[in-house]
């Protein structure tokens, strides 16, 4: 293939346009429409694993990058004419790329994508709708990791946003009209108040003025390169006189703190942070079980990767300087969540809790701020995208024979249903953390990281550990092994259909456990840009 | 007068203005007692009767009997009637038909005021009138009353219309709208009175003032045969004087302006009888203006309601219209 | 002065407000005051009265007002165009040619529509 | 000094509004005479073709060398003007189409007296946006105002009807009266009706006439907040919404509101932002009061809107809370980094007109299949009615602003302005508040996805219903994906000092 | 002229004031539909009071606001007009002409 290939647009828009096959199906042919959705979901996979290979892991920066200017809005004609302006105009690009830390996401977003897909067959009805919401939902996470403009980003952010309502909506349990809405309006608050630091950062940072062949050129840009560029590396050249403070593109100190808190809330009920997380117990319990592969092996993601990518990124001095908040927070969340999620009587609700608490470590990660502790945090997103997806594959299958997913009504599954067994316990002992497996790998390197720096919340936080084995086993010991409830029915195992994701997912977890290299060598360099461009930034300003 | 009206005010204007007030009002009411009483006497004659003739030398005081009788009439409000405003209805009616005669011009120097807006002045004041009446006949809280007053109403305001339009003509020609003025431009002979070019102006006006006085051939409000006696079913004594008064108070000042906007004014017909003062061609005028109006009295049946609305908004209004056109395309092209 | 016009217009007022209340305040000195029953009732042609005074009139007549109050309003703006009009010259002509047609078409669906049409009452 | 005339030559100038005129005699003349029994359809028709071909004359007027004025600057033919009334135009356009063959006869009696009433009330919006006196405005105003009234009135038998046109006509006449009391002060404090006049001259002596200047611009501010019915202002607007015909409720919350906040616009900044006045501690109570009130729309109208059952009302609150969007580039004042106030305020009204009128068309194509204005009638829509449903779900989302739309370029555009004017404040209540409008205008969509599914109950669409719902949905998507084909034109052909303040 | 002579126009300012205020009062307040078209009526011509005043009597004597006025008083004609067409509509359907029958709406 050449190198001018779109291949982020294609990865991304991939799915789109297999919605646009699926308008033109008709409704009533359930297994073609299904066939095709999933044959749509596996383009992206395979182009994604042939990004991840073409990837170059000894650059610094972005790769693949497609730049295309996208709204471009010039300014009155009047103001023009008054000074020596050329042009002046407001431009949000179309700028696609990705780097060590988008990479294994986009890809973990095409596999799980494409095991959710499959593991639609518990869906029972509309096949149709809901494989054309599915697939703009895909096309709405890629584009949320290659994004590079902030404007671009939002929307990617907002239109994943719409399909998981309707996804929750129609296709969950019981409550789902709840949920959805429960869904909706927290992450509308959060998006409305990512939309505000964004706006805020267009307004200020994304001013920018370049010299043309006639006059002066001005500009407001989303560009996060160019955000990037005036907020660090020579923000006063792009005001001419003197007075800083009273410029209105200049951003003080108290300005970026309070951008910052706004990216962290907003981010943080993504991720979700402790006392944001309600709705996300919701969702868990209500969706159906493919879509909550989707939302907790990928979209929870989308909160720690704008966090990383906006909040520490663009102010590095603030989250330093919250650094140990970031770690008590993020020790919270592993114990609140572990305990919680050691008295529920729901299967899904113990994993709801679990995510709460693996995403705690995530956040342990990032507060590190060094290299192994950002590793850490990029692995913990990767394997909790993949057990957590595995989880509620599961999920979704026992439910599918059981008509259940109360603990106390479950029991003995090893002796019916074998493989399906099997697979659970796997999966709980990645989620504890067993060497080998992928859990154990990120959990170490975070703690490892925060180690370095605060020695006391890691020792608390590694107590979230030992809690975490215990649920785990309690919930997945009670449902294989015990006595066979008399209540529940005859079951089968697996169906080919059911086994392939099982067993892909399984085989990625034990690939990244026992090979990580495959994925720190592409993050490797982009991690370690990260912690030098922090530590450079807070040296300047300290 | 003029002069007088250009000094700065002092009490011995003040007095010399309500003494001339005073003086018109005698004048005006004078002139009530006698149009009722040469109406009576005309109309007699011309259906070969005698017309009234016990009281006093050739009837000369009936109508002063008629007002004294009035007088010392009993007065009965009925019970159901609304009191104040069946009291205030008549004063309503008559207050305005006083006032607009302050506005007519009789010669020269012979004027009350010296209103630059005279028309408007008339044409406001006047419509108030209707309010009196429609307050009479509500007041009453009568069947026949009440729609006698409706119907009064309807029919003054239909008229009005034309009547005020069919002026426009008179005040574009003049380009003032002060009736001293306007009768100052027909000088010279009565081939420059506005009748004649605004003849249809004229004519217009003249028909709606009849229908605005509510006299024959229009004189739907009082139809005996049909509503009893109208609005005034109910009033007696000398409330229900007062209705009658305003009445000719009109034809007062409709004959007064009827003069002044159309046949000239104070002007003699010819320049050669200038010599004949104005007042006396002023009285003529006016004075031939109210025979008319008795002699359509005595000569034409009474129109049906239906025709009376017709007529007034089919046929003046669109008369009127066209007559403002007329005018105006033929100074534009006489300019 | 120009004021004194309107002095002598409020003399003219005062008389015609004071007329009524002469006459009326004289007339109660001089007419007899015998009231009976009967004289207060209202009246209808001999017979005991049936229900109110105040009956529900033709709409009709409120008709008639509304196409009463918009040619009035004409007039209003027809005054002083025709004070005018000497110096305004054809265009003004043309511009009043407009207004009026407008307010013609308003005639014209008033007697399309039968407003103008009195049935009886 | 020879008084000002208007000239044979300026007629020319007036021919768009010329158009609708005649357009209006015509049609009404027509009505009359056309046998009682003959359908009215090609009166509409008629009515859409002239509208049209205003339109055409205003597109040909766009872009002067130089605005061009009538009568000393009574009657501006300027940029702002043109883009407004192609808004005004097209929104009555879209209005007539989508009654035509979808107003019933038993619903509105007078059908033709419908389409041809509908002009002089565009008209009306057109000399409001074109006015640069005070009188002009007010019979602009006023035109608009009375025709509405008549419209809103149509259907006489029906007693929510005549009581919506009743609570309309008089607070539409109250606040007439509080517009032309303020208008009053103003005229007294400076001797003119011209509007750079009054500011020139308030400029001059406005120290000492500080108290009048206050009052009289509060009462504006009443008086127009009635017209564009904003937050404390409101009362008025769900009862009429809902007692109106739906075609006219949408004329009332397009139209009417476009053109009073033209008028709002320009009155603003032409009497109290610009010139000399911007001295004067007026000036930024002016805009601290319009940015208050922008406020308290947004919150009050989405809360409220929540607990509403009824669609009408309900869009009745969202019109109101879209006010308030909509006041925010009027009240953020322009500044050196900060221009494009009118852009914004344009590109945003453009998107309200078409998701607007979208969701009145879905509305119609409701109550005619179900003859139920609550929200529960859009039950199972989809299953019903697949296409309409995926058209509204367009609409839907522009209005709650979520991408990619009109409605949310049009709002980001919008907070950008106010973020470039350090308004951190309002932005945040205008974003907030919109994420709370998530929940009613999913309460649609939950309505239409979620409940009911029976697909026994079909849904016809008629054709013309069916071609503005499309269109509605389908611009509005445009409008988000592509804003710089709209925002772009009106950033090069406005030019802020020629079209807006008038130096000349 | 000057201030001084704008302090001959107070007076009328205040008759304005205050006429306006009643018709306020009595359009929000008053029980009788007819009453509530009539305050109405009265606030606009308080307002024209107001704008002859000024025309007359104010800092900028000028024509122009009796011709204001003018427009005022026609389109008051108009508003009132049409205002109590809708009251009859209204009166048609449900027999009575008191504001507060007016509340069907509410819910």
């Amino acid at each position: 293939m050449q190198d001018n290939m779109p291949i982020l647009s294609l990865i991304a828009f991939t799915p789109l346009i297999g919605v646009l096959i699926l308008l033109f199906m008709p409704k009533t042919q359930g297994q073609w429409i299904k066939t095709t959705a999933i044959i749509v979901t596996l383009i992206p996979l395979i182009l994604s694993g042939w990004l991840y290979a073409q990837f170059n892991s000894n650059l610094e920066g972005m790769q693949f990058k497609e730049e295309v200017p996208w709204i471009l809005v010039p300014l009155n004609k009047e103001v023009q004419g008054l000074s020596q302006l050329t042009s002046f105009f407001f431009e949000f690009k179309y700028v696609m790329a990705v780097d060590g830390l988008s990479l294994p996401l986009v890809f973990l977003t095409a596999l799980v994508a494409t095991m959710a897909a499959l593991a639609s067959v518990y869906i029972k009805k509309r096949w149709k709708s809901y494989f054309i919401w599915f697939l703009l939902l895909e096309t709405g996470m890629f584009g949320v990791f290659m994004a590079q403009d902030l404007f671009l980003f939002f929307v990617f952010f907002e239109i994943t946003l719409i399909p998981m309502f309707f996804l929750i909506g129609i296709w969950g349990y019981m409550d789902r009209e709840k949920a959805a809405n429960k869904f909706l309006i927290y992450n509308g608050i959060g998006s409305a108040i990512m939309l505000i630091a964004f706006l805020i950062l267009v307004a200020t940072a994304g001013f920018g003025q370049t010299a043309g062949e006639n006059g002066v050129s001005i500009h407001y840009s989303g560009d996060l390169n160019v955000i990037t560029e005036h907020l660090f590396q020579n923000a006063d050249s792009y005001v001419k006189q003197g007075d800083l403070e009273g410029n209105p593109f200049f951003l003080s100190e108290a300005m970026k703190w309070t951008l910052f808190i706004m990216l962290l809330v907003a981010f943080g009920i993504k991720l979700p942070i402790f006392p944001f997380h309600t709705w996300m117990l919701k969702v868990h319990t209500e969706a159906p079980p493919s879509i909550v592969m989707i939302h907790s092996g990928v979209l929870l993601k989308m909160g720690a990767y704008g966090f990383i990518r906006f909040g520490i990124m663009l102010f590095p001095q603030q989250a330093v300087g919250l650094a140990s908040v970031l770690a008590i927070l993020g020790v919270i969340n592993i114990l609140y969540g572990a305990v919680l999620a050691f008295v529920q009587k729901e299967f899904k609700l113990v994993l709801a809790y679990s995510s709460i608490s693996h995403m705690g470590i995530v956040l342990l990660g990032i507060a590190a701020f060094n290299t192994i502790g950002f590793q850490g945090a990029v692995f913990q997103l990767v394997s909790h995208g993949l057990i957590s997806a595995l989880m509620f594959l599961l999920v979704g299958s026992i439910y599918e024979r059981t008509q259940s997913t109360q603990i106390d009504e479950l029991g003995g599954l090893a002796k019916s249903v074998p493989f399906i067994s099997g697979i659970l316990l796997v999966s709980g002992m990645a989620s504890l953390g067993l060497p080998g497996l992928s859990g154990f790998i990120s959990e170490f390197l975070s703690f490892l990281g925060l180690f370095e720096t605060y020695k006391i919340l890691t020792a608390i936080g590694a107590l979230g550990i030992i809690l975490t084995a215990v649920y785990v086993l309690r919930g997945v010991l009670a449902i294989t092994f015990g006595p066979q409830k008399p209540s529940l029915p005859e079951m089968r195992d697996a169906r080919l259909i059911e086994a392939i994701p099982m067993i892909a997912l399984v085989a990625f977890i034990v690939v990244l456990g026992i090979y990580p290299g495959i994925l720190s060598e592409p993050l490797h360099q982009t991690v370690n840009s990260f912690d030098q461009f922090i530590h450079s930034v807070v040296k300047m300003g300290g | 007068m003029p002069e007088l009206l250009q000094q700065q005010l002092t009490w011995v204007n003040f007095a010399i203005f309500f003494a001339w007030g005073v003086v018109l009002l005698l004048v005006v009411l004078g002139f009530v007692t006698y149009a009722i009483y040469f109406e009576r006497k005309v109309i007699g004659w011309m259906q070969m009767r005698i017309g009234p003739n016990r009281v006093g030398p050739l009837g000369l005081l009936q109508s002063v009997a008629d007002v004294f009788k009035l007088l010392i009439k009993e007065d009965t409000i009925p019970r159901k009637a609304e009191r104040e405003l069946f009291i205030l209805a008549p004063v309503i009616t008559f207050i305005p038909a006083f006032t607009v005669i302050a506005a007519i011009p009789f010669t020269d120097r012979l004027i009350s005021s010296d209103l630059n807006i005279g028309v408007l002045f008339y044409v406001a004041l006047s419509g108030i009138s209707t309010i009196g009446i429609v307050l009479g006949g509500w007041a009453s809280n009568n069947k026949y009353a009440l729609l006698g007053g409706m119907r009064s109403a309807a029919q003054m305001i239909s008229y009005e219309i034309p009547l005020v339009i069919s002026v426009v003509g008179t005040v574009m020609m003049t380009g003032s709208m002060n009736l001293r003025t306007i009768a100052d431009f027909q000088a010279g002979g009565f081939w420059h009175w506005n009748f004649l070019p605004q003849i249809i102006g004229f004519c217009v006006f003249v028909i709606a003032a009849v229908s605005e006085l509510n006299r024959t051939p229009f004189d739907l409000p009082e139809a005996e045969s049909e509503l009893v006696a109208g609005y005034h079913v109910e009033y007696s004594g000398f409330r229900f004087a007062f209705f009658m008064l305003a009445e000719y108070v009109y034809v007062f000042a409709i004959a007064g302006l009827t003069t002044t906007l159309f046949l000239g004014g104070w002007h003699a017909p010819f320049p050669f009888l200038d010599f004949i003062p104005g007042i006396i061609w002023f009285l003529l005028k006016f004075s031939s203006i109210v025979f008319f109006l008795f002699w359509l009295r005595a000569t034409l049946p009474r129109v049906r309601v239906d025709q009376l609305m017709g007529l007034g908004w089919k046929v003046l209004l669109p008369l009127s219209l066209v007559n403002i056109f007329v005018t105006a395309i033929y100074m534009a092209i006489a300019m | 002065m120009y004021s004194n016009n309107y002095v002598v217009v409020t003399i003219f007022l005062f008389l015609a407000v004071l007329l009524p209340i002469a006459a009326l305040t004289i007339g109660r000195w001089l007419r007899p005051y015998k009231p009976t029953e009967s004289k207060y009732t209202t009246y209808e042609s001999g017979n005991e009265p049936v229900g109110g005074g105040q009956v529900r009139f033709n709409i009709r007549y409120y008709l008639f007002a509304l196409m009463f109050v918009i040619f009035d309003v004409e007039t209003v703006f027809l005054y002083p165009w025709a004070v005018a009009y000497k110096q305004l010259g054809l265009f003004a002509l043309v511009e009043m040619c407009i207004f009026v047609a407008l307010l013609v078409i308003g005639l014209l669906y008033a007697w399309k529509k039968k407003v103008l049409q009195w049935t009886s009452i | 000094m020879e008084p000002i005339r208007l000239q044979l030559s300026d007629l020319g100038l007036l021919a768009p509004e010329l158009t609708l005129v005649a357009a209006a005699v015509v049609l009404s003349l027509l009505d009359l005479l056309l046998p009682r029994q003959a359908s009215r359809t090609m009166l509409g028709w008629l009515s859409l073709v002239s509208i049209i071909i205003s339109a055409l004359f205003v597109v040909l007027y766009l872009d002067p060398a130089e605005p061009k004025q009538l009568l000393n600057y009574s009657y501006r033919i300027d940029d702002f003007a043109n883009i407004m009334k192609l808004i005004l135009l097209s929104g009555a356009g879209l209005i007539t189409f989508m009654s035509i063959g979808s107003v019933k006869e038993e619903d509105i009696p007078h059908v033709g007296e419908y389409y041809y009433l509908l002009l002089p009330a565009t008209l009306g919006g057109m000399i409001m946006a074109s006015s640069g006196d005070l009188i002009t405005l007010f019979v602009g105003l006023e035109l608009l105002s009375i025709t509405s009234y008549i419209l809103v009135a149509m259907r006489k038998k029906n007693a929510f009807t005549n009581e919506a046109a009743f609570k309309y006509i008089v607070l539409g006449g109250i606040s007439s009266a509080i517009i032309l009391y303020g208008m009053s002060f103003l005229y007294g404090m400076t001797g003119s009706t011209a509007i750079n006049d009054i500011n020139s001259a308030l400029g001059q002596s406005g120290q000492s006439l500080l108290p009048m200047i206050y009052l009289s611009f509060f009462l504006l501010l009443a008086g127009f907040g009635f017209k564009v019915a904003v937050a404390p202002f409101h009362m008025w607007a769900p009862d009429v919404y809902q007692g109106a015909p739906t075609p006219v409720t949408a004329f009332l919350a397009v139209v009417s509101k476009a053109a009073a906040f033209a008028v709002l616009f320009r009155l603003m900044y032409g009497i109290y932002a610009v010139g000399d006045m911007m001295s004067l501690p007026i000036h930024q109570d002016v805009l601290t009061t319009l940015m208050v009130v922008a406020a308290a729309a947004m919150i009050i109208g989405n809360f409220i809107a929540l607990r509403q059952t009824h669609m009408k009302r309900l869009l009745a609150y969202s019109g109101i809370a879209n006010t308030g969007y909509l006041l925010v580039p009027i009240a953020v004042q322009f500044s050196m980094t900060h221009y494009s106030n009118f852009s914004e305020f344009a590109f945003y009204l453009i998107a309200y007109l078409f998701m607007n009128i979208g969701m009145f068309a879905v509305l119609m194509i409701i109550e005619r299949s179900t003859g139920d204005e609550a929200i529960k009638g859009m039950a199972g829509l989809y299953y019903r009615a697949p296409g309409t449903a995926i058209a509204t779900l367009l609409l839907l989302l522009s209005l709650a602003g979520l991408p990619i739309s009109g409605g949310f370029f049009g709002k980001v555009y919008i907070m950008l302005g106010a973020m470039q004017t350090q308004h951190y404040w309002l932005a945040a209540v205008m974003i907030l508040t919109s994420v709370v409008s998530f929940y009613y205008y999913f309460g649609f969509i939950r309505q239409m996805f979620m409940r009911s599914e029976d697909e026994g109950h079909a849904v016809k669409v008629p054709l013309p219903l069916g071609i503005t719902m499309w269109l509605c949905a389908g611009v509005s998507a445009l409008l988000g994906l592509v804003p710089q084909w709209v925002l772009g034109y009106i950033e090069r052909i406005f030019s802020l000092t020629q079209d807006l303040f008038f130096f000349s | 002229m000057g201030p001084a002579a704008a302090g001959l126009a107070t007076p009328y300012l205040t008759l304005a004031a205050i006429l306006f205020c009643i018709g306020l009062y009595g359009a929000l307040s008053k029980k009788n539909a007819v009453i509530v078209l009539l305050s109405i009526e009265l606030m606009l011509n308080a307002v024209n009071l107001n704008l002859v005043a000024f025309s007359k009597l104010g800092v900028h004597p000028g024509l122009t606001g009796q011709i204001f006025s003018l427009f005022n008083i026609t389109v008051a004609a108009a508003e009132a007009a049409v205002g109590i067409a809708i009251l009859i509509a209204f009166y048609r359907n449900k027999g009575t002409t008191d504001v507060n029958e007016m509340d069907s709406m509410k819910r």
